[in-house]
């Protein structure tokens, strides 16, 4: 892999070239407590110091609402309606946020590829950021804290600048159009990545992995964790729209008044929600909030072989972002039969 | 990419024929407007494909005919939502947009050489017609075949006058057709449930492939009947229902299963075996 | 496509939206407006395929509009909180003031001829088919009822609260952040979180979540765990669900009797 | 009293609200009254015991047209009551929001609910096939009304982001300077409306004497103050107003009916207009002198006329607030200096006065007290109405349905709102 460095007086130079290659997209405070990702007009609003976004990096690819179809309703004849997408920057996604679109690949683009997916995933360059865990954060025990793959160029903090890993032919050429920002890797600098990354390690809460949890989770059907915890639970979706790599969809025609023409969208959905289960005649195969809310445990935690990792990133955001407080690691951890403190605890 | 490359872009297909089947049933004869799609599309039985109907919406449909006869296709539509009203007002000559086939569908080569019994209750008739048709229409390659048809009332028996009235032939051609109510006081015919009839299946239990529909409640005394009865496990199918807005494993409204085995009805489905069924909790 | 739009006891707003959405002149094309009480003189009460319904039932003569209006429409939609919910007229109902005494504390005792009622959602009284919610609709879903209807169809409902558009929009949580009483998680989504993109916490006028899904147990924990009392919290959510079923029940689950 | 004509209009059309006319002409003279028949909201009594937020989201719902009104001026009462002083810039973004709702209120009233009169077509879709640009005028300005509100508060019907103290998220200096294009461009044509009503003579039988009671404003023409003039030179603070204005009930009626110096009066556009026709500058004051002799104070249909010079000075009073607006820098509200106390608040809502008094005892209403625009000038309407009748009548007039038509439009002049006389009352 190549390596460069970028010093701290050049990292905002360097946002500014970024933007010449597509419209620039960062994370932005926007609130006291929260982020999100948004349109970048000036380089200066870009927050380094996020942790994670109300919004997940999948809203680039899978917008939440979006036209698929117009139609005729006279001649029964559709005219799809993905439009040019302009390429566009993604700066500043941590690895989950990585691994999280690796997953949707491999579901988008599969036997069956989607091409709104395809030519939003095409259009888009993905400029990683290192981070520092909170308390939500278990990335680790998803084995997800680290990418090797899935981005054009990946900035690692060191105390002065970045140092930055080259993931792609894309990656290459930003580096080599843009060679008067980037300087050379010394000793130093690998020293401190070193140490960046052991006191990233030592950060999180828990060592260890959760590689046997999904059977673990399959034998506690009936664990009093799940009346306990759907009982708090408001249903609101929250934690599947906070979701890195939840991708449920909705289909819905939208016909025009004039009775002929209109347009067929597609939207995020959630198992949360009452009518995901449902099918024609009525029969729901998750009647309550109870089943919507196991379900997203047993999703989540399921894999998705051609990663060899489960759905789940370990991100924490439908932890941080559920107003009812319910803690999806700490209820994984009970599941899987360790209480707290004593699971390998390093710290 | 062309337009070509839109997995969910719709095929028009013309509505040739509209038959009536019951009170909330009817079947729909079509054929694609463009005819070398309608010479070259084909399916296999089990099968389902997404039928549209622009400002109404897309749903998930078994195709209920044998692919075995080019050029058309029939899918038995019930009238239970917002599409299948509009659907059930459709006339000959009027249009539906189709794409797919999806799905695994059954394993039909696997069956050859082997008995297949046929197992429907209530509208799971609908895509074992078309495993029906296809064994009728390559009689030669299996052997004997039962089909046993339920239903509450004997007007809800879908497909019972078809049935019936290859009766004779059919017994000249060992298949044995049984059709059964439960609720019916004026039917004249069998009563009781579809597993009360297993017994007298033509079928081989050592040498057959048995082929479910039904309601999710169904399967489970079903299943038990057949395996007391000899019939192997391994060689019973399935095939299971979800609210589908892709068909193409996107849209998540199928994922089922349990952490271990998470399935997509509609690309690991909607045929199952057996074995997938107990190992997969939440499937049925 | 005959359509008439009804008004029983609201602040009529919903007529209003009806009345100034963008393409209103497509929809008069489109539709044959066989009475529209805001804005036309034209006649009674007449055979319509879809009815719509604002308002809630507060008087006599409520009802026995309510009801002639069902006689006459093959399809009925309640819409808005008033017609669906009973709206914020029917706090009455959930506080357990009694109509006479508020009324005569009111209008003292002068006799009125018209007799009143505490406001009551129109489902009471007649079948409801479809249910636009809003205080107001938004032109966005009115124009998609209108549609479906005009092509022979009908619109799906939504069964989600306001939450799941809060996210999409990438709003932050006030709830989370600031302790605010949002009334999202309870509340049927349509609005795009309308007042929480503008930083205000939803007061619910949507009315709760159908089918049994407006989980007020919860949120009343989380409200709890926030420091807020039941009073407050029960005022608040009775705002636009004074008739809800389960409401009271619900809050006594968290807070106790 | 014999009567010898009755003239009933069960549903009168084209206003907020439900409400009938019933005329009596009689051998000594003619009775007229309003029946408002809806049901009775209790606005007063559903607001009481509510934290003052919660009573000031509920209090829009009085009514769709004057929502914005009913929202603002509680807000002003709270913030008497619990001494808090909003920002300059909030004071300013209120007046904008104020008048979008004014400007959005008289084109819904003067385009959709009386052209159709004017032009003799049942409604304004009949009028829209015949004349669309019209109707299109109309809905144009309603328009910049609906923007305005919803961009300062959140939508154009029950806007929620006007909050005590202050407001949630502003909008952007880009969103407002497209507001003030679209003022810009209404300009000329709420001017056409004007010209339009100015073709139609007014019917000399309602030419009565009366009273106009209107809110002195601060400065400029507008509809904040703090004190009530009349056109007989009285002028009392809002605080004093239970002692000059009285309310009564009628057996007939939901409605609460108000009398000023014991006497029925009016308030609305032509009351503001007359009191603080000194105020009105730019195209407005031009348009008043060409046309001075449409503003007559003592016939009802002058409000219509008087509601479109409004909007003419409304849209480039619009217009110049964006300009003193400025970029608007988000702030945080204003907050209480004490948790209880008395406060009153008087506004000019569309169709005239609005006064809220409110008691709050530790941040929660005990006491609230809503005096309506078209309660105060029912008692006045029903003069008109019946006078009317009687003028047609003596002119010889038999037929009923004719009569019915010409007491609707006198109605309908005054742009009643019955939602908001219906529910508000002192408990």
């Amino acid at each position: 892999m190549r390596y460069l460095k970028i010093k701290s007086d050049k990292i905002h130079p360097f946002l500014e070239r970024l933007s010449t290659y597509g419209a620039l997209y960062g994370p932005v405070k926007i609130s006291e407590e929260f982020y999100d990702y948004r349109k970048i007009d000036d380089v200066k609003d870009v927050a380094f110091e996020y942790t994670r976004t109300v919004t997940p990096a999948k809203k680039y690819v899978i917008p939440t609402r979006q036209d698929m179809f117009e139609f005729d309703m006279d001649t029964n004849e559709y005219r799809e309606t993905i439009g040019e997408v302009e390429p566009f920057v993604l700066f500043g996604l941590h690895a989950c946020s990585i691994v999280g679109l690796r997953i949707l690949d491999g579901v988008y683009l599969d036997e069956y590829p989607d091409k709104y997916y395809k030519v939003r995933r095409d259009a888009g360059i993905i400029i990683g950021l290192s981070c520092l865990p909170d308390e939500y954060c278990f990335c680790n025990l998803r084995r997800t804290d680290f990418v090797d793959i899935g981005f054009d160029l990946f900035l690692h903090e060191l105390p002065d600048g970045y140092l930055v890993r080259v993931g792609s032919e894309q990656g290459h050429k930003i580096v080599d159009e843009n060679q008067d920002l980037f300087e050379d890797v010394n000793n130093q600098d690998i020293q401190n990545f070193k140490k960046f990354e052991r006191k990233r390690h030592e950060m999180f809460q828990y060592q260890g992995s959760f590689d046997n949890l999904r059977y673990m989770l399959e034998l506690t059907e009936d664990h009093p964790l799940w009346d306990r915890e759907s009982d708090k639970c408001l249903g609101c979706g929250n934690c599947t729209m906070t979701c890195p790599t939840c991708r449920c969809y909705d289909v819905q025609d939208i016909p025009d008044i004039d009775g002929v023409h209109g347009k067929r969208i597609r939207y995020w959905d959630s198992c949360q929600f009452r009518s995901h289960g449902l099918v024609a005649g009525g029969h729901n195969f998750r009647e309550t909030k109870k089943d919507r809310f196991i379900n997203r445990y047993v999703c989540k935690n399921a894999y998705f072989y051609p990663l060899g990792t489960a759905y789940c990133v370990g991100c924490g955001n439908c932890t941080h972002f559920c107003p009812a407080n319910i803690d999806f690691l700490k209820n994984l951890m009970e599941i899987r039969g360790i209480s707290e403190g004593v699971y390998e605890h390093s710290r | 990419m062309s337009i070509a490359d839109n997995i969910y872009d719709l095929h028009k297909c013309r509505v040739l024929r509209v038959y009536d089947m019951t009170d909330e049933e009817k079947l729909f004869l079509l054929r694609f407007e463009n005819s070398e799609t309608a010479e070259s599309w084909t399916f296999s039985p089990g099968q389902f494909v997404q039928v549209a109907l622009p400002g109404i919406g897309e749903i998930p449909i078994s195709i209920c005919s044998s692919p075995m006869r080019r050029g058309f296709f029939e899918m038995c539509i019930k009238k239970v939502g917002k599409v299948t009203d509009i659907v059930h007002t459709l006339h000959p000559g009027d249009f539906m947009g189709i794409r797919g086939p999806y799905g695994n569908g059954f394993p039909m080569a696997e069956f050859e050489d082997s008995d297949i019994l046929l197992i429907a209750a209530g509208i799971g008739m609908v895509p074992l017609r078309s495993v029906f048709l296809y064994a009728t229409d390559n009689r030669w390659k299996f052997g004997n075949i039962t089909v046993i048809n339920s239903a509450r009332y004997g007007k809800n028996l879908l497909f019972r006058k078809e049935l019936e009235a290859m009766r004779d032939i059919a017994e000249a051609e060992n298949i044995n057709i049984i059709q059964t109510v439960t609720r019916d006081p004026e039917w004249k015919g069998r009563t009781g449930r579809a597993q009360e009839h297993i017994a007298d299946a033509n079928t081989d239990p050592k040498n057959s492939y048995v082929v479910v529909c039904g309601p999710p409640q169904a399967y489970r005394s079903i299943f038990d009947t057949l395996i007391q009865q000899g019939y192997d496990p391994r060689n019973i199918y399935v095939t299971l229902e979800r609210r589908m807005k892709c068909g193409v494993g996107k849209c998540g409204h199928c994922i089922a299963g349990s952490s271990t085995h998470l399935k997509y009805i509609c690309l690991d489905g909607p045929v199952f075996g057996y074995y997938d069924i107990i190992s997969t909790p939440g499937l049925i | 496509m005959k359509i008439g739009i009804h008004g029983l006891t609201s602040c009529y707003g919903c007529q209003l939206s009806m009345a100034i959405v963008r393409r209103l002149l497509d929809v008069v094309d489109k539709f044959e407006v066989e009475y529209f009480y805001m804005l036309s003189s034209k006649g009674d009460i007449a055979d319509v395929d879809v009815a719509f319904v604002e308002g809630s039932v507060s008087t006599d003569m409520d009802e026995e509009e309510v009801k002639k209006i069902r006689e006459h429409a093959k399809v009925l939609v309640a819409v808005g909180s008033c017609a669906i919910h009973g709206g914020v007229q029917s706090i009455l109902h959930n506080e357990g003031i009694d109509y006479d005494q508020a009324f005569a504390t009111v209008y003292g005792d002068r006799p009125i001829h018209y007799r009143g009622r505490v406001a009551e959602p129109i489902d009471k009284y007649v079948q409801v088919d479809y249910r636009l919610p809003g205080c107001p609709p938004e032109e966005e879903e009115i124009m998609y009822y209108l549609s479906t209807f005009a092509i022979g169809s009908w619109p799906e409902e939504k069964d989600y609260p306001v939450c799941a558009e809060c996210r999409r929009a990438g709003n932050p949580c006030i709830l989370i952040e600031r302790n605010e009483p949002c009334l999202g998680p309870v509340t049927v989504a349509g609005c795009d979180a309308r007042c929480i993109k503008y930083d205000i916490p939803c007061i619910g006028c949507r009315g709760a979540v159908p089918h049994d899904t407006a989980w007020f147990d919860s949120l009343a924990k989380t409200f709890k765990d926030r420091g807020m009392d039941k009073e407050y919290v029960r005022k608040r959510m009775a705002i636009f669900s004074a008739h809800h079923g389960k409401l009271d029940e619900m809050l006594d689950a968290i807070y106790g009797d | 009293m014999k009567v010898t004509k009755e003239i009933r209009v069960d549903h009168l059309a084209r206003i907020e609200g439900k409400a009938g006319i019933e005329v009596d002409v009689g051998d000594d003279g003619v009775e007229a009254k309003l029946n408002v028949t809806e049901g009775a909201r209790f606005f007063e009594v559903i607001t009481r015991n509510k934290h003052y937020n919660e009573a000031v989201a509920i209090f829009p719902r009085i009514c769709s047209f004057c929502c914005t009104p009913h929202k603002l001026t509680p807000i002003e009462a709270v913030e008497w009551a619990l001494d808090i002083q909003p920002s300059e810039q909030t004071r300013k973004l209120r007046d904008l929001l104020y008048l979008g709702n004014v400007v959005e209120s008289h084109a819904l009233h003067l385009y959709l609910l009386v052209v159709p009169d004017y032009l003799g077509y049942p409604d304004a879709f009949a009028v829209a096939q015949k004349d669309g640009g019209l109707v299109k005028d109309g809905l144009f300005l309603k328009d910049v009304g609906a923007e305005i509100q919803t961009a300062i508060g959140s939508r154009s019907i029950h806007p929620e982001s006007a909050i005590v103290g202050g407001f949630g998220t502003l909008p952007s200096r880009r969103t407002l300077e497209k507001i003030a294009a679209m003022a810009e461009e209404g300009i000329q044509k709420a001017v056409r409306a004007v010209d339009f009503f100015a073709e139609y003579e007014y019917p000399q039988y309602v030419d009565i004497k009366r009273q106009h009671l209107s809110i002195k404003p601060y400065d400029v023409y507008g509809v904040y103050g703090n004190t009530m003039v009349s056109n007989n030179g009285d002028q009392f603070p809002v605080e004093d107003y239970r002692q000059h204005l009285a309310e009564e009930v009628a057996p007939y009626s939901y409605a609460k009916r108000g009398l000023f110096n014991d006497q029925p009066y009016m308030v609305g556009a032509l009351s503001r207009v007359v009191n603080n026709d000194h105020l009105l500058t730019g195209t407005a004051q031009d348009l008043m002198e060409r046309y001075h002799q449409f503003v007559t104070p003592d016939n009802p249909f002058a409000n219509n006329f008087a509601q479109a010079v409004e909007m003419v000075f409304f849209l480039e009073r619009i217009r110049e607030l964006i300009q003193e607006i400025g970029e608007p820098v988000q702030e945080k509200p204003a907050q209480p200096s004490r948790a209880s106390g008395e406060g009153y608040a008087v506004t000019e809502a569309p169709r005239g006065l609005l006064i809220y008094y409110m008691n709050i005892e530790d941040h929660v209403v005990t006491d609230v007290d809503v005096i309506t625009p078209t309660a105060m000038f029912l008692p006045m309407m029903e003069k008109d109405i019946a006078a009317m009748a009687e003028g047609l009548w003596r002119d010889g007039m038999q037929d009923g349905d004719t009569i019915a038509k010409k007491v609707e439009m006198v109605a309908r002049a005054y742009d009643p709102c019955i939602s908001c006389s219906v529910h508000v009352t002192r408990l």
